[in-house]
């Protein structure tokens, strides 16, 4: 066995290995340090699977030597490769870009177990998109809510331990749900393997336990992925947590339950259930409309800048609902493209807020006045970020929406209110990115304010940048993202590529 | 030999089932919670010991009367303890030993109450004063601020439940309705 | 045999069923505590006849972990009471302070 | 059919008991209950032939939960005083829940069936091959440690990544004192060393508790046990201990550091075995290239990762109830 051939096992064990590294070695300043090499090591390898399956290939790796049904594989193509790229790309990137407000905020004495909960987080994410087990899926999945729970609450903010518990019930009850429906799914075909899965259900004569267990899995990722009425944990988790860990979570965190619900919906149940893409259409896209009109109305009269965001995020998953919904190969494509390219947009945009938590203490809206002319360099990332949140040409948001708007053009007359109501709501997003553009810019400090004069540090600006440029060229070249995400898109759908 | 075993084995585990039945219905009658815990542990101890001994003749020469004889010894050891543990805990929160009559209400408290506990609970502060000081008034405050907490705890309670839990439970859940109903970004 | 083990099986179960009702309606959290202590040794029991019930004796070693550990939980709740007694005091010599 | 009666009559008691768990505001009533709750759960897996997790849910359910329940609840009130809600949304999702629950299930295959699908598939095969790939006696430490020892692997960072989080959360609030001073206070809280028959019976038992666990950890491979039940168990004769002599004298025999060393220790060693699995030219945790005998490399694999566990489990349940009692039993 070559290197080559272990890289698929390598993007996850070496997160595993360095935790409790991490977690033991108590030397100044190690903690920060190894988790930053283990995410970037894990990062490479990651993009090296992308480059790999970008032709279309599948790799399996058999864990433990076991074949298939009988053992766990990982299970690697061209989605889950892009997924793992972006989780890895943005856990560095916030590791990188908070090492300074990190050390702030979480404290020498707690670091290591933060850290290591860092690494694991990590590697439950990744863990969950590269695996080809149902159940695997379950336990990484345990992995990366509980050290999610730890990282949210590892701030000096207490609000943040109300907000961890309402996590905390919220995510058990999506996770539970979803352990459900794998357990009824096991009832009726003896295995967990997701390939084998999905050929087996398509055998099942009597599908009541099939239709019951796709609903449990589907509510119970859709509270994980925080799609509009379940997403009521999400505002506050995402607010009152240290900064670094908001840009992770809100760029990485709900996508996974979204790809988990991708996955196993189109992978297990399309091909077995007669009319599931009608179910599933009727499941999602009124959710996914909620959402993008809540999400934006939320946001729109939403005070605090970082919960501001966070109901973009809910809006922003309506569109990847709205794309999952439309079972064609181009709504998909959208979906995934949209899922990446939110994830960049979003880290770009909290990694701008986290700058300005820095100098000003506060992110209301109300306080950043002058905040254009005092950080021009952050406020122009913002103002990047926000053109990608609305979708103007040149951004990453464009070139998503521009795929769900040709998915939905052929769909028919439902397709048409779908363009209706995507253009809606990017004048909804315009509208809550103006606010906060108008206050930093255009707003008169108050007197009594202490005036912020200084730049953020460079050592935040830089990443924060690179992400923003990363996310520029991305619109630009669309072919790695588009190009995965195509290829994807049709494995699912199982179009011949 | 094997239907004597068999015979006698069958008498020690039906008795054992027989006392261990007896113990439960004990728990479930008796009036008070002392007597309810001699009950409990007196039939605990013999109605185990009786079954495993019955299960252990049927074992035959293997490494299962071992086993058994092991579950014996440390049931033997553990189910007295506990019981002393109960009690003891019982008698340092005050648990009035105030009997129960047929029906289940308990007697009038006057005498039966001061007569039982005190000196119950004075003997145990005294035997555990010789070896730690200050325990002295832990057991005794503990066991006369207790009973009637307690019992004014519950009195409180059984008079909220009805009138004033009703009562209060609908104002409680409008003023709930309302802070929930406010959109959720107005909080901050 | 079998009936025999099945009898007693019933008398164990049904003693379970009074503790669970005692562990029920209390009154006191003592006749609670009761009622586990009881339901722990009469699952003991149940195990061990069970297991020779079902003719696998080597499953005893479920029975002994239990019986090893059934009373660390009793011990806990004397360690519950006892320290509430002394902060109950501690609280009360500090009213009397004030 | 035995069996099923058995079952059945347990189940009901089950609900019974949940029910009583739910309508009782009284906390520590319901630390009580879920003793009996998991006594009854346990039981009933017993019957259902599930060894393994009855061990767990015994060792775990009935000994070390009820006091680490006890320590919580010593932080807090004893009633529950959350604002009342309207009980019949949750009353109403709940039944409807399980409603659609029981709607599905009931053309589920019958419990016992030889001719289930679950009977059918991947099941026949673990239990055809286990004797010849791996043989060991007992197919659930197979399937568990080597078939699907990834997914274990996963548990056991799911068990150390909770220890971080219950430290987090606990060690965050330094603890509150009263007006006695330190000292005297955990002296006369802490233990139940004037407790002379607990204190001599319990000690008595902390080795044999011990011994038996480390019988459970190395017997896994023929019984039911493993890592898992035995470090709840090694562990539980370390509570019985600091539960007796006291939190400190229970710090000085396992110092924390120790058990928050022995927590990251069993993780890593896990992961250990699989990465030099790799180094030796085989797949992640595939153990049959340990050794130059395949069956010989599972034995010794199964072997170390067990190891791996069981210091994983002690390491926590022996740090969470350290943090407990520092923050006083009270």
């Amino acid at each position: 066995m070559t290197l080559y051939d272990q890289l698929p096992a390598l993007v996850v064990v070496v997160l595993l290995f360095t935790a409790p590294i991490t977690y033991m070695l108590r030397l100044h300043g190690f903690p920060w340090f190894s988790a930053m090499a283990a995410v970037v090591t894990s990062f490479v390898v990651a993009c090296s699977l992308a480059a790999t399956t970008i032709g279309g290939e599948t790799i399996i790796y058999e864990m433990g030597g076991w074949p298939a049904p009988y053992g766990i594989v990982l299970h690697i193509d061209a989605l889950s490769a892009l997924m793992a790229m972006l989780i890895t790309g943005a856990s560095s990137a916030a590791l990188i870009f908070g090492a300074k407000s990190l050390a702030d905020e979480v404290g020498e004495e707690t670091a290591p177990a933060f850290f290591a909960a860092w690494l694991l987080c990590t590697a439950g994410l990744v863990g969950m998109v590269i695996t080809g087990d149902a159940f695997n899926i379950f336990v990484f999945m345990e992995i990366s809510s509980l050290s999610t729970y730890v990282l949210i609450s590892a701030g000096p903010d207490r609000r943040a331990l109300i907000s961890t518990y309402r996590y905390i019930v919220m995510g058990t009850v999506g996770a539970t749900f979803y352990l459900i429906g794998v357990g009824f799914l096991y009832m009726v075909t003896g295995t967990l393997n997701t390939a084998d899965l999905a050929e087996r259900v398509g055998q099942v004569e009597d599908i009541r336990l099939v239709l019951v267990a796709a609903g449990f899995v589907s509510v119970g990722l859709a509270i994980k992925a925080a799609v509009f009425p379940l997403h009521s944990w999400m505002p506050n988790a995402y607010t009152f947590a240290p900064n670094a860990v908001t840009v992770f979570i809100a760029a990485a965190s709900t996508k996974v339950s979204l790809y988990v619900l991708m996955r196993v919906d189109y992978a297990i149940f399309q091909n077995s259930i007669a009319n599931h893409d009608i179910q599933l259409t009727f499941f999602l896209v009124p959710l996914g409309v909620l959402a993008l009109f809540a999400g934006s109305m939320l946001a729109i009269y939403e005070k605090n800048l970082k919960r501001l965001l966070a109901y973009s995020s809910v809006a922003q998953i309506g569109y990847i609902a709205l794309g999952i919904s439309m079972t064609s190969v181009a709504g998909l494509t959208g979906a995934i493209v949209h899922m990446f390219n939110h994830g960049l947009i979003k880290g770009g945009m909290f990694m701008a807020v986290a700058c300005l938590a820095l100098r000003y203490r506060t992110v209301n809206v109300a306080n950043l006045a002058g905040a254009g002319k005092a950080m021009p360099w952050t406020m122009a990332a913002f103002v990047v970020g926000g053109l990608g949140l609305i979708g103007v040409p040149l951004t990453p948001g464009f070139i998503s929406k521009w795929y769900l708007v040709l998915a939905a053009l052929d769909e028919g007359w439902l397709g048409a209110l779908l363009v209706a109501i995507i253009l809606i709501s990017s004048l909804l997003a315009v509208i809550y990115v103006w606010k906060a553009i108008e206050v930093a810019y255009f707003g008169e400090p108050r007197s009594n304010a202490v005036p912020v004069t200084e730049e953020a540090p460079l050592v935040m600006l830089i990443p924060t940048w690179i992400v923003v440029l990363a996310g520029i060229w991305i619109a630009l070249d669309t072919s790695v993202t588009v190009g995965l995400a195509s290829i994807a898109a049709k494995t699912l759908l199982g179009v011949e590529l | 030999m094997d239907l004597l075993l068999d015979i006698a084995s069958a008498i020690l585990l039906l008795t054992g089932g027989f006392f261990v039945f007896v113990g439960g219905f004990g728990v479930m009658r008796m009036p008070e919670f002392f007597t309810r815990m001699h009950a409990a542990s007196l039939t605990d101890t013999g109605g185990a010991a009786l079954i495993l001994l019955g299960l252990m003749l049927q074992g035959g020469l293997t490494l299962v009367p071992f086993k058994l004889a092991a579950i014996f010894l440390f049931l033997f050891l553990t189910s007295p303890t506990a019981s002393y543990a109960l009690a003891n805990a019982a008698l340092l929160s005050g648990v009035s030993t105030a009997c129960r009559n047929e029906t289940g209400a308990p007697l009038p408290e006057n005498e039966v109450d001061s007569a039982d506990s005190k000196p119950a609970s004075k003997s145990v502060a005294k035997t555990s004063a010789s070896r730690t000081s200050g325990r002295k008034t832990t057991a005794k405050q503990a066991a006369e601020q207790a009973a009637p907490k307690a019992a004014a705890r519950k009195a409180s309670k059984k008079a909220a439940k009805k009138p004033a839990g009703k009562a209060a439970k609908k104002p409680a859940r409008k003023a709930a309705k309302k802070a929930a109903g406010k959109p959720a970004g107005k909080k901050s | 045999m079998e009936w025999v083990y099945f009898g007693t099986s019933i008398a164990i179960l049904v003693t379970m069923v009074l503790a669970v009702v005692r562990g029920l309606i209390g009154p006191t959290i003592f006749d609670r505590v009761l009622a586990v202590n009881m339901f722990g040794t009469k699952t003991v029991l149940f195990l061990a006849v069970i297991s020779f019930l079902s003719g696998r004796p080597d499953f005893l070693d479920l029975a002994l972990a239990y019986a090893l550990i059934n009373f660390i939980g009793v011990l806990a709740v004397l360690l519950f009471f006892q320290s509430r007694g002394v902060r109950r005091d501690a609280e009360a010599e500090r009213e009397a302070d004030k | 059919m035995i069996t099923i009666v058995f079952s059945l009559f347990l189940l009901t008691m089950l609900v019974i008991v949940a029910v009583g768990i739910l309508r009782t505001d009284n906390l520590f009533t319901a630390v009580m209950l879920s003793g009996i709750f998991s006594l009854i759960m346990a039981a009933n897996f017993f019957i259902l032939d599930a060894a393994d997790v009855a061990l767990t849910e015994a060792v775990i359910g009935a000994g070390i939960s009820t006091v680490l329940f006890l320590g919580a609840l010593a932080l807090t009130a004893e009633y529950d005083r959350s604002p009342p809600v309207g009980t019949w949304v949750p009353l109403l999702t709940s039944s409807a829940l399980g409603g659609v629950i029981i709607f599905a299930t009931l053309q589920a295959p019958r419990l016992g069936d030889p001719n289930a699908v679950v009977h059918k598939h991947v099941a026949p095969w673990y239990l055809d091959r286990t004797p010849e790939l791996i043989d060991v006696p007992n197919v659930v430490t197979a399937v568990l440690a080597s078939f699907r020892g990834y997914d274990t692997l996963g548990e056991v960072f799911v068990v150390f990544i909770a220890c971080i989080g219950v430290m987090s959360l606990l060690g965050r609030v330094r603890p509150r004192r009263d007006s006695i001073e330190e000292d005297e206070f955990d002296k006369r809280t802490d233990n139940l060393r004037h407790h002379l028959i607990p204190r001599v019976v319990g000690k008595m038992l902390v080795p044999f508790i011990v011994l038996f666990g480390l019988y459970v950890q190395f017997h896994g491979d023929f019984g039911p046990g493993g890592g898992f039940q035995a470090g709840a168990l090694i562990a539980a004769g370390v509570i019985l201990y600091s539960l007796l002599e006291g939190g400190p004298r229970g710090r000085e025999l396992v110092p924390e550091w120790f058990s928050s060393l022995l927590v990251a220790l069993g993780a890593f060693t896990y992961t250990c075995v699989g990465v030099v699995s790799m180094a030796m030219g085989g797949r992640f945790l595939d153990y049959s290239v340990l050794s130059h005998d395949p069956v010989h490399g599972q034995h010794m694999g199964i072997l170390i990762i067990e190891a791996g566990v069981g210091m994983t489990v002690t390491g926590v349940m022996i740090t969470i109830f350290h943090a407990f009692s520092r923050r006083g039993i009270r």
